[in-house]
């Protein structure tokens, strides 16, 4: 479904990513983990050609994407929730939710009422301006905008960050339920354990631009191990 | 002099003010406004409007089409500008300021070499119409009634279209709305393009009533930029209600003390305004945190 | 030499580019052949020096206010005009005697000084930024060129000077250096342009110091992000307000110099084009450093009056192209694109803590 | 021999450009023309021109270079009267001499000028009693709102009084404006019998399209529109219709001399949309130096202002005869009155001749006697001695 | 006396009642977590505290003396300091700039350097001093604000989610800082959704909903009380932080 080979990526001409492999599989939920600054990030915009790849390959599906605009990328079925929310602060909530499923021509009924079902609050703040809402509600409108186009792939950046626990239980619950029913792929970057526990089948551990380690859901389950990686 | 003669002609005047206010700032509160684009070559896309309005004219357009015209080859000269300039100057908005500067020079003078310094008009169509003393311009009235068509089209166009949208959100994250799978750089070349042509489309309805020399733009430029930064951000819950009190301070100060009171009233009030409201008429109208 | 070195640290930090002995070595021998060139030129070519010298102490203010500080001073014209007029109708109801030229240019400078404090405490304390400071510095300086456009009356006269409307005041004496056995009058020539070298000599090193300092480090501050300064319990209007001055007071000294050089001061020095000639100085040199604001407002300056001289009808539209160019191929000015050229190879901290081309 | 260097500061570009090119081309075409028959006593005259792009501080910058650098024996300069002012403390400073070719609101005092433009006396006291004779004594004014504008609306005031007429109104205009509404509902109140234009600039010249269309239709009279700006070729007819301007020179003039000028003109400038009145004066006023220099045998400032006290420097020019004021250094000249048709065509109505710059003189003025360096109006005369 | 007190604090964005009524009591010394559902205020809440929110109606009291009225700037010199939610930092400046800004008039010159080494240290940001601060990653840029923050040597430190975005072992060496600077006689007041964080520092928690101080107490109690769980915790989260409780351990227990 989506694998880099070799990837170099970065800013200003200084790679970030040194050569980074991953695979990840149709329906997989994969979770990147790290300490800060090793790249997690990077890895994610790369994916979503928002860093440009200096060197490697990105394949998703069976194609090179590596040489494509963001936009077109997107248009492939790739849904991208950054890591600091980044919605618009002066549209609604409900044009942020449009400009979510623009790659998809017009949002459907359903689709808007399935995702205003997983995150009440956003039917009720409709028509505020996004900017004006908590960073918790900000982030709820984040993983809603993407969800609302259906994409095929979807690279979440830490997506627990900010929000109640609660409702990171739910978004967890949603995610895992989603794939159960719609065989989507998620690419998960996070630094809360339970949250990869309760979603990842597998886990790359990065440093330093490079995967060190893969982590079956057996090791995810061992505390002691997961803590080691982290701690590299 | 009776009531109903005096009353409408200080709705003339405001509205007159009112139109020109609005059509110099409808493409600069684009542009500028919206986008974040100094365009200091506004008054240029404005001369290029009227500059292909008369030429089509006179080579036998109709004067409506000849208008549209105007507007549309202004919108063009927009995107290939966007295209070649503007583009690149996205994340640097303050620096726009010396390159629209300096494609104002070169659209001036390079209109100067290549048309001369002087163009002949063709004449405001549909003569005059008289109340109680006073006999008026029909066309002003046309142009005050495009002023408040362009309003609504826009109004609509921003808020109830995609394409609307689609541009606010680009402009506001560019990153996010491609990642997203919007193709920003259309939408940035389409509104600005936008914007160059409803500049072009003020040209073209004023050209009919004003001298035609390379240097035209300028007249508009001032009217325009306070109008734009009056409003605030949001280009039409602002730009509308900043034409509107502007021109009612216009109209009334030149109508008591003469067009020198005019123009200083018109600035006064931009610096009251402001002060009282330090994000433009919009921003208040919008109060927001962020 | 503790001093001494003491000194040159106060002139030196993150603020401003030149560093190093090997800056200062530069700048010492620039100096020098700034001194010496008079010596090897004409008249004509030392005058017109001067005349771009008087426009370079606008140029400074304004990156002071701009480059370093954020705000957007689209009227430096205001003060500019305010601080000739001024230095005019002191001169003409005064006269030259005793020195009195520089007495006036202080008064001048000091008046708009003050007009941008009353000013500036209306904008900064009223929380005014962006480009509605840009707007309403512009609409100030329009309404003063108006104003002053229509001052032809014989009723427009303060004592002896009359306004003079649009057509510009005139015959105001030159700055005017007592000395013994007969004043030495400042036409623009050698003595003037020493007397003007030495003040911008002062104005630089003293605004190195400034921006340098901690208040130097607030500004940037406040341009950066200027919530979070108020939030490390600085007073941000104090400091706008007082940097606002500052570069006031550096174009009104500007304005005395432009009128005293050419004996004139004319409402559409505080018009739009004038407005925003500083504005396009300051940007194409490199706006948030001093040096490369002031080696590009004398590069643009001379560009400029050379293309005036020798291109014709094609020397706007080539000073319109240069200028897009300028902008396009050197993202944070022509001059720090330069500079950052050549200390390359000499310096390998010039990489270090500068912000990238991004 | 060596050449004789004539620095020409003219605005090409810029706001005033539609009106100024013509006069750099006189310059140019005079120029040619007396080198062709060999030059000013056999010395070539070498033009050194810089376009001064309607900025004021060009006009200082390159008076500057043309007196320093340059070393020019005489400089051709100036269509604003604020680009004059720009320029006259440098020309005093170096003690050069220069030509200014522009009609202007009069007043200017100065031994190191010589003006070939008309003034207010020339063109007003002709002009305005005609006017009030013909349509009657209400007069509206409506004028540029600088010195040009302000200190002729007040000659236009005075004759009005004189003549026993009535200033029904006067509205100034800020340089730069286009849009009129307003003014023109002011004319239409205050009902004058017609209209004096004072408007300056191209902007300002939008009003006669907007009066027009209004269906103002009231005569009119300036003595800056048509003979500067051409407006009746710029506008389509009937906008300029009822249009009474005094001038000393258009290229509609129909005489001999005149259509010369203007094929000479046409032939070497083919693109020139019009020859008019400030390019006349440019071109005399290369004549007339041409005419000095060989009477005095020097190109030296002094030298030439003896001639010129002399108070016998005369020359044909395109429009007729024209002499030289000794007192005030202004040009008599001979003043046409232009009527602009319905179809925009230009008849005659009247011709005045040898209309003399008289004010200045008769004020007190006097440069034949000392050198003075000031502007003066009426409201603010030369101190009698 | 109380560090910092408000009293009937309400804050109203257009219909919306953000701030509900608020009394909120800090006594010198503690640590103060607030917790509470996304858009319960708590952000709201600290830019009233700070004076960036003028409130609609009620009293501020900072060391007793009333702040309601003054600005965020005067607040700031009376002795409070603050890490927000997103990161506020001077971009385009250095790292080794940002901690000079903020600290320039709280130290000696002569030992200013020094001063900003040590922090850079502490903050793990040495070999990022010569950067541009826009170009650190996110959890960078966290320790980035943080560090200003507390190098304004504060009374009152308040922090708005500053673990958001770090790794378990990052959090909890943020609280173990929170700690250290606390037994040094400073009070936090601190926003967190990260439980073992909040169990890690607090020693007095308020639970914030819908702008209303809804519960209060000790983190035993808040994490035992049933409608916190509701509307906040939800099941598992109160369940697992209340069983690892039993034996902390360091970087052990996460939400
Ligand atoms: N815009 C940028 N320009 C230059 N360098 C950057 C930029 N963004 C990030 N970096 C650098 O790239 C490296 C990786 O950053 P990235 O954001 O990918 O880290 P991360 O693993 O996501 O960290 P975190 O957990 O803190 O979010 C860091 O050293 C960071 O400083
Ligand atoms: N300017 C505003 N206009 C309208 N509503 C606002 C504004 N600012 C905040 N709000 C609303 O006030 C409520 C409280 O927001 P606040 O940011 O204080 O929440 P919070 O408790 O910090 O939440 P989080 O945990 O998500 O950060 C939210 O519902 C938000 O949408
Ligand atoms: N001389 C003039 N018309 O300004
Ligand atoms: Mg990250
Ligand atoms: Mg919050």
């Amino acid at each position: 479904m989506l694998s880099t080979l070799g990837l170099r990526a970065g800013y200003g001409g200084k790679p970030v990513l040194q050569g980074l492999d991953i695979e990840v599989r149709q329906g997989e939920i994969v979770a990147v983990i790290g300490r800060n600054g090793v790249g997690k990030s990077t890895l994610m915009k790369s994916l979503i050609g928002l860093v440009p790849a200096m060197e490697g390959s990105i394949v998703y599906g069976d194609k090179p994407v590596e040489h494509l605009s963001a936009f077109r990328r997107a248009r492939l079925g790739i849904g991208y929730v950054p890591q600091g929310r980044d919605v618009f602060p002066r549209l609604t909530v409900g044009e942020n939710i449009a400009v979510g499923g623009m790659r998809a021509g017009r949002v459907t009924e359903t689709d808007r009422a399935r995702v205003l079902d997983y995150f009440p609050i956003l039917r009720e703040r409709w028509s505020q301006r996004a900017g004006t809402m908590s960073g918790g509600q900000q982030q709820q409108l984040a993983i809603g905008r993407v969800l609302v186009a259906n994409p095929q792939l979807i690279l979440l950046d830490e997506p627990s960050e900010g929000i109640q626990p609660n409702i990171v239980q739910d978004i967890a619950r949603i995610m895992v339920q989603l794939n159960a029913d719609t065989g989507v792929t998620i690419v998960l970057v996070e630094q809360n354990i339970d949250m990869i526990r309760a979603m990842a089948q597998r886990c790359y551990v990065m440093d330093k631009g490079r995967v060190v380690a893969e982590l079956t859901r057996e090791a995810l389950a061992d505390g002691e191990a997961m803590r080691r990686h982290l701690a590299v | 002099m009776d009531v109903g003669t005096l009353a409408f002609s200080a709705l003339y005047q405001f509205g007159d003010a009112f139109a020109f206010l609005v059509l110099s700032a409808c493409g600069l509160a684009v542009i500028f406004g919206m986008m974040g684009v100094i365009n200091l070559a506004h008054g240029e896309f404005i001369m290029c409007g009227a500059y292909v309005t008369v030429s089509a004219a006179h080579a036998g357009v109709p004067l409506p089409l000849a208008i549209v015209l105007g507007a549309l080859v202004a919108g063009l000269v927009g995107a290939l500008v966007e295209i070649l300039v503007i583009r690149h100057l996205y994340d640097r908005p303050l620096d726009t300021i010396v390159a629209t500067w300096g494609l104002s020079l070169i659209g001036t003078q390079g209109t100067l070499i290549l048309l001369g310094s002087t163009m002949a008009g063709v004449g405001t169509p549909f003569g005059s119409f008289t109340v109680g003393d006073y006999s008026y311009s029909l066309y002003r009235l046309v142009l005050c009634g495009m002023a408040v068509l362009v309003i609504a089209a826009l109004y609509a166009l921003f808020n109830w279209t995609r394409f609307g949208v689609m541009a606010r959100a680009t402009i506001q994250v560019p990153h996010m709305a491609a990642a997203l799978g919007i193709d920003t750089r259309l939408v940035y070349s389409l509104t600005f393009a936008l914007g160059a042509g409803l500049a072009g489309l003020a040209g073209g309805l004023y050209a009919p009533t004003m001298t035609l020399v390379p240097t035209m733009g300028t007249t508009f430029i001032m009217e325009a930029f306070v109008t734009v930064v009056v409003g605030g951000a949001d280009v039409f819950l602002g730009t509308a209600p900043a034409a509107a009190v502007l021109a009612v301070v216009k109209a009334t100060m030149t109508s008591w003390y003469g067009q020198l009171a005019g123009q200083i009233g018109l600035l006064m009030a931009v610096i009251i305004v402001i002060r009282v409201l330090p994000r433009g008429i919009s921003g208040f109208l919008l109060r927001e945190r962020a | 030499m503790n001093a001494l070195s003491r000194f040159f640290r106060r002139l030196e930090g993150p603020q401003t580019l030149g560093r190093g002995p090997g800056f200062w070595i530069g700048f010492l021998v620039v100096l020098a052949g700034a001194c010496a060139y008079p010596l090897f030129s004409d008249g004509y070519t030392v005058g017109n020096t001067v005349y771009f010298f008087t426009w370079i102490f606008m140029a400074l203010g304004l990156s002071l206010i701009w480059g370093y500080g954020g705000a957007l001073s689209f009227g430096q014209t205001a003060f500019f005009g305010i601080a000739g007029y001024s230095y005019g109708i002191l001169t003409i109801n005064f006269g030259a005697a005793y020195g009195f030229t520089f007495v006036a240019l202080l008064f001048a400078v000091a008046i708009a000084a003050l007009f941008a404090a009353l000013l500036g405490y209306f904008l900064f304390f009223g929380r005014i930024s962006g480009v509605f400071l840009g707007i309403v510095t512009l609409s100030v300086t329009l309404v003063l060129e108006r104003f002053m456009a229509q001052t032809a009356g014989p009723e427009w006269k303060i004592g002896a000077a009359r306004l003079n409307g649009f057509n510009g005041m005139s015959n105001m004496p030159p700055l005017t250096l007592p000395w013994p056995g007969g004043d030495i009058v400042l036409f623009p020539d050698v003595q003037l342009y020493y007397v003007v070298l030495g003040m911008l000599v002062l104005v630089y090193l003293g605004l190195r110091i400034l921006v340098n300092s901690s208040f130097g480090n607030v500004l940037v501050a406040i341009r950066e992000n200027p919530e979070r300064a108020e939030m490390l319990g600085y007073d941000i209007r104090k400091y706008q307000l007082g940097t606002f001055v500052i570069g006031a007071a550096l174009a009104g000294l500007s304005g005395v110099l432009y009128t005293s050089w050419g004996q004139y001061i004319t409402p559409s020095s505080m018009g739009m084009t004038a407005a925003a000639l500083p504005i396009v100085w300051v940007a194409v040199g490199g706006r948030s450093d001093l040096t490369t604001t002031l080696v590009g407002t004398i590069t643009v300056l001379a560009v400029f009056q050379a293309l005036t001289i020798h291109g014709s009808q094609y020397a706007l539209v080539v000073m319109g192209v240069l200028l897009v160019l300028t902008v396009l191929l050197a993202p944070r000015g022509l001059i720090y694109a330069l500079a950052r050229l050549i200390a390359r190879p000499f310096s390998s901290r010039a990489s270090n803590g500068q912000p990238g081309d991004a | 021999a060596d050449p004789i260097k004539l620095g020409v500061l003219e605005d090409q570009s810029g706001d005033f450009a539609a009106a100024t090119i013509g006069k750099v081309h006189a310059i140019q075409l005079a120029a040619e023309e007396i080198n062709k028959a060999g030059g000013i006593d056999g010395r070539p005259l070498e033009l050194v021109i810089y376009d001064t792009q309607s900025d004021n501080t060009r006009y200082q910058e390159f008076m500057r270079r043309v007196l320093q650098r340059d070393k020019v024996d005489a400089v051709f300069a100036g269509f604003s009267s604020a680009s004059r002012e720009a320029y006259r403390p440098i020309v005093n400073q170096f003690d050069g001499l220069a030509f200014y070719n522009n009609q202007y609101e009069g007043g200017v005092c100065d031994a190191n000028m010589i003006v070939t433009g008309a003034v207010p006396e020339q063109q007003f006291s002709t002009l305005i009693p005609w006017m009030m004779e013909k349509y009657g004594k209400k007069v509206y004014t409506l004028a540029a709102d600088y010195n040009f504008g302000q200190i002729s609306a007040e000659w236009v005031r005075n004759i009005v009084k004189e003549n026993g007429g009535e200033m029904v109104g006067e509205d100034f205009i800020p340089l730069g404006v286009s849009q009129f509404s307003q003014n023109i509902q002011n004319i239409q109140k205050a009902k004058p019998d017609f209209v004096v234009t004072l408007l300056v600039g191209t902007a300002q010249a939008s009003y006669y399209e907007q009066a027009a269309s209004a269906n103002v239709d009231l005569p009119m009279a300036s003595s800056v529109n048509v003979g500067q700006g051409y407006e009746h070729k710029r506008f389509k007819p009937p906008s300029l219709k009822d249009m009474y301007v005094t001038t000393n020179y258009i290229e509609e003039i129909d005489t001999p001399k005149s259509k010369e000028f203007v094929a000479k003109f046409k032939a070497k400038f083919p693109d020139e949309p019009y020859v008019n009145q400030e390019a006349e004066n440019s071109y005399l006023a290369v004549y007339l130096y041409k005419q000095m220099v060989e009477r005095a045998k020097s190109t030296k400032r002094d030298d030439l202002r003896k001639e010129i006290a002399k108070g016998d420097v005369c020359m044909d020019a395109p429009e007729g005869k024209v002499c030289l004021d000794p007192k005030s250094q202004h040009m008599s000249h001979t003043i046409y009155l232009a009527k602009v048709g319905a179809d925009h065509s230009i008849t005659f109505p009247k011709v005045w001749e040898d209309i003399k710059p008289y004010w200045l003189g008769e004020a007190g003025c006097d440069l034949t006697k000392s050198d003075p360096s000031a502007q003066y109006t009426p409201s603010n005369p030369p101190p009698k001695n | 006396m109380p560090m910092l007190e408000t009293k009937g604090l309400n804050k109203r964005f257009g219909g919306l009642h953000v701030t509900n009524n608020v009394d909120l009591t800090l006594q010198a010394g503690e640590v103060h977590c607030l917790i509470g559902p996304n858009g319960a205020g708590k952000s709201t809440l600290f830019r009233l505290i700070l004076g960036e929110h003028l409130p609609s109606s009620g009293a501020i009291l900072f060391g007793g003396e009333d702040i309601t009225s003054l600005k965020p700037f005067q607040r700031i010199r009376r002795g409070m300091s603050v890490k927000f939610q997103v990161p506020g930092i001077f971009k385009a400046l250095s790292v080794r700039q940002n901690l000079e800004i903020a600290m320039q008039h709280h130290y000696d010159p002569a030992v200013l350097g020094e001063e900003i080494d040590r922090l850079l240290a502490f903050l793990n940001l040495t070999a990022d001093a010569g950067r541009l601060a826009g170009n650190l990653s996110h959890g960078q840029k966290q320790w980035l604000e943080i560090g200003m923050a507390i190098s304004l040597k504060p009374r009152l430190l308040l922090l708005d989610e500053p673990t958001a975005g770090m790794s378990p072992e990052e959090t909890h060496a943020t609280g173990e800082m929170v700690k250290r600077l606390n037994a040094q006689g400073m009070t936090v007041l601190a926003v967190e959704h990260d439980m073992a964080f909040v169990r890690q520092v607090a020693q007095q928690v308020t639970v914030l909903h819908l702008g209303k101080v809804f519960a209060q107490g000790s983190i035993d109690e808040i994490v035992a009380n049933e409608e916190v769980a509701a509307i906040y915790l939800g099941q598992t989260t109160a369940h697992e932080t209340a069983h690892e409780a039993g034996h902390q351990q360091p970087g052990g227990a996460h939400a």
